[in-house]
């Protein structure tokens, strides 16, 4: 097991620090004292599956996976936004 | 060979995501926070759908789950609430 | 890290999958709120679909997406099946009309009763 | 080959200083104390991460570095509008500060502007 | 309480069921006979790198003629349940005139620049669906996404109900026209083949597969967007 290259070991670290903001996410959501602590914490994890999402292009060596990163990284906003205004009553 | 657990472990931990999202989507009182717990199963499906290689799928989820789905359920609590300050209250708890 | 690659991925995302059907199930069962009803059935379609995708895995594949990465005469060892991807991807959108139509009756169940507890609606009850 | 081999340290360098950030943004969003601290750590944090993780990825694969930089571009325009779209609904609903608050500038500002007018304002700022 | 002990038996034979199933699984390591067979004649006889395009749109385009069908159904339906009959439609405008809170400058400032980008992003997908992931579904999608974009900034904004009409019936009956003139000119109902095939991996390749997934992205946009119009316009007039 000694030729694992820098490159695998970079995405394992990546991967686990990764793993432990999706994990942190997932509790405030749970806990969240109110609507608007929840909120965050989605959007926290959208924009946390951007960054995993290329990683896992990454990982795979395929390039078009980009794509469904290119979606999140254009509409993720979207649904935090809709969540916001139905909370200030603008919707 | 060290590629294997790694995405068996990422596997893992958003399949628990996405169970403790279906299980705050049931339990949550607000509507509001179980509508965004089940903003939250779509958004790992969604990367599970990467993992398992099939990017059509996981394109169409995160296009639709993402921000339609919420959208239109947004609507229909906004519509079907019969007293504004009652759900403000709700709002904030 | 042996047991870990034991479990193949797929079969992981099987079982989450017959999870959240289940709990979609025990949602659409035990809530008394028709939206919540609604959330439930979104739930038990999220969780249909993964199963649908997961069946279509084969080990160590690709995406069914032929350019360089998969030249293609190597392509039947490499990619995934794309028959339940294609069933999946049209299944979805038809989930969000269906979602849609769900609540336009629920904003108009609730035009006519003012309320959307099942328990109170009891004109169709049988 | 040199400059290979550099494109790839600093490639995997910013990977792991970007994923540093993603964690630290969880880590936050985890601990802060009220919800305008949460606001603040998860999105500016969790944007300059991933940021960091996408230039990494430029510089390990060459050839992405297009479609790359319009994701950064779509992740630097679109994050902004929902965290500040986010905070001002919160401030709207009435959730104020903690006991550690000093000022409330948006407050005093829409107080300066209902003075200015004399009209009634809709949102009751206390 | 009988209820309680019949919702638990239930779920439990359905958990029953789902060890089952589970637990005789095992990963295949090889394809099905089909999607063999799809993989091995889908590039050269559709000419479609993406071989979950060239699926949908050919060898299964009878499925998807039947859910753009169900899509036009729901969102008739929607459009059906959602209208108010006119004299209820006076006093609720009274009772229910809901003033929507602006969105602030930054979020109004923010469509003039993001709502073309996601048009274009969204004409993106659906134009490359043979070459990429992506398609007319996922373009479409994206498209109502750019109309939840500007309901959400600007409320109030109008949506023009007859563009949206004449587009979507368009884009339908095109849709019909371009399956039907393959069974006129090839082998069948939506064959691709009656435009010549070209470059493999090219933007214009593949036939007829970028205008079919053109129509149906099309389609399926408006659509949503109308779903999404309907769903917000309660007491505006016309019905």
């Amino acid at each position: 097991m000694n030729n694992i290259s820098l490159s695998e070991i970079t995405v394992i670290i990546s991967a686990v620090l990764i793993f432990f903001s999706i994990v942190f996410g997932i509790i405030r959501l749970a806990v969240g004292p109110n609507t608007v602590d929840r909120v965050v914490a989605i959007d926290l994890l959208t924009i946390v599956t951007i960054a995993l999402i290329a990683l896992l292009a990454h990982q795979a060596e395929r390039y078009i996976y980009l794509d469904v990163a290119l979606v999140y990284g254009l509409l993720s906003f979207l649904g935090v936004l809709a969540v916001a205004r139905f909370l200030e009553r603008g919707i | 060979m060290t590629t294997i657990p790694v995405l068996t472990l990422l596997t893992i931990v958003l399949c628990a995501g996405i169970l403790i999202g279906g299980l705050l989507a049931v339990l949550l009182d607000s509507m509001v926070s179980a509508v965004i717990s089940a903003g939250l199963a779509s958004l790992f499906a969604s990367v599970v759908y990467v993992v398992l290689a099939a990017p059509d799928v996981a394109m169409t989820e995160a296009s639709i789950g993402s921000g339609l789905t919420t959208m239109i359920f947004l609507y229909a609590i906004r519509k079907t609430q019969n007293n504004i300050s009652t759900d403000k209250a709700e709002d904030e708890e | 890290m042996n047991i870990l690659a034991d479990f193949p991925i797929s079969l992981i995302v099987l079982c989450s999958g017959f999870g959240l059907i289940l709990l979609g199930l025990w949602g659409m069962l035990t809530q008394r709120h028709l939206i919540r009803i609604i959330i439930g059935f979104s739930l038990m379609d999220t969780g249909i679909h993964m199963v649908m995708v997961s069946i279509g895995y084969v080990t160590g594949g690709t995406a069914p997406i032929i350019n360089d990465a998969v030249p293609m005469s190597e392509a039947v060892n490499m990619v995934v099946d794309p028959v339940p991807s294609a069933l999946v991807l049209t299944a979805i959108v038809i989930g969000l009309g269906v979602t849609a139509v769900m609540l336009s009756f629920a904003v108009r169940i609730h035009r006519a009763h003012k309320t959307l507890m099942i328990d109170k609606l009891t004109e169709s009850k049988w | 080959m040199s400059a290979l081999i550099v494109n790839e340290v600093i490639g995997n360098l910013l990977l792991i200083i970007g994923s540093l950030f993603l964690f630290s943004a969880g880590l936050g969003v985890l601990r802060m104390p009220d919800t305008y601290n949460r606001i603040q750590t998860g999105t500016k944090a969790t944007t300059l991460g991933t940021i960091l993780v996408l230039i990494g990825l430029a510089f390990l694969h060459p050839a992405w570095t297009l479609k790359l930089i319009i994701l950064i571009f779509f992740v630097m325009l679109t994050n902004p509008v929902s965290s500040h779209a986010l905070a001002r609904a919160a401030h709207t609903i009435g959730i104020f500060e903690t006991e550690t608050t000093v000022i409330d500038q948006l407050k005093t500002a829409n107080d300066n502007i209902d003075s200015n007018e004399s009209c009634t304002s809709t949102e009751t700022t206390e | 309480m009988i209820k309680r002990m019949f919702i638990f038996i239930m779920l439990a034979l359905m958990a029953f069921i789902f060890f089952n199933l589970a637990s005789n699984y095992t990963e295949s390591d090889s394809l099905s006979k089909l999607g063999q067979y799809y993989v091995e004649k889908g590039p050269q006889e559709i000419g479609a790198p993406n071989l979950v395009t060239a699926v949908v749109v050919t060898y299964r385009g009878l499925d998807t003629l039947g859910e753009v069908t169900v899509l036009f159904i729901s969102a008739a339906g929607v459009g059906l349940l959602l209208r108010r009959s006119r004299r209820k439609q006076d006093e609720q405008t009274k009772k229910s005139d809901i003033t929507h809170k602006a969105a602030s400058e930054i979020v109004e400032t923010a469509t003039e620049l993001l709502l073309p980008m996601i048009i274009l992003f969204g004409i993106y997908v659906f134009m490359n669906g043979h070459l990429s992931p992506g398609g007319g579904f996922q373009g479409g999608a994206i498209i109502a996404s750019g109309t939840m974009f500007l309901l959400l900034a600007l409320p109030e904004s109008h949506l023009s109900r007859l563009m949206i009409a004449v587009t979507e019936s368009l884009s339908g009956f095109s849709y019909v026209v371009v399956g039907v003139l393959g069974v006129i000119w090839a082998g069948g109902f939506l064959d691709n083949r009656f435009m010549e095939l070209g470059t493999y991996g090219d933007l214009f390749s593949a036939g007829a597969i970028p205008l079919i997934y053109t129509f149906v992205g099309l389609k399926v946009g408006f659509e949503l967007s109308a779903v999404l119009d309907r769903f917000r316009q309660e007491e505006s007039g016309s019905a």
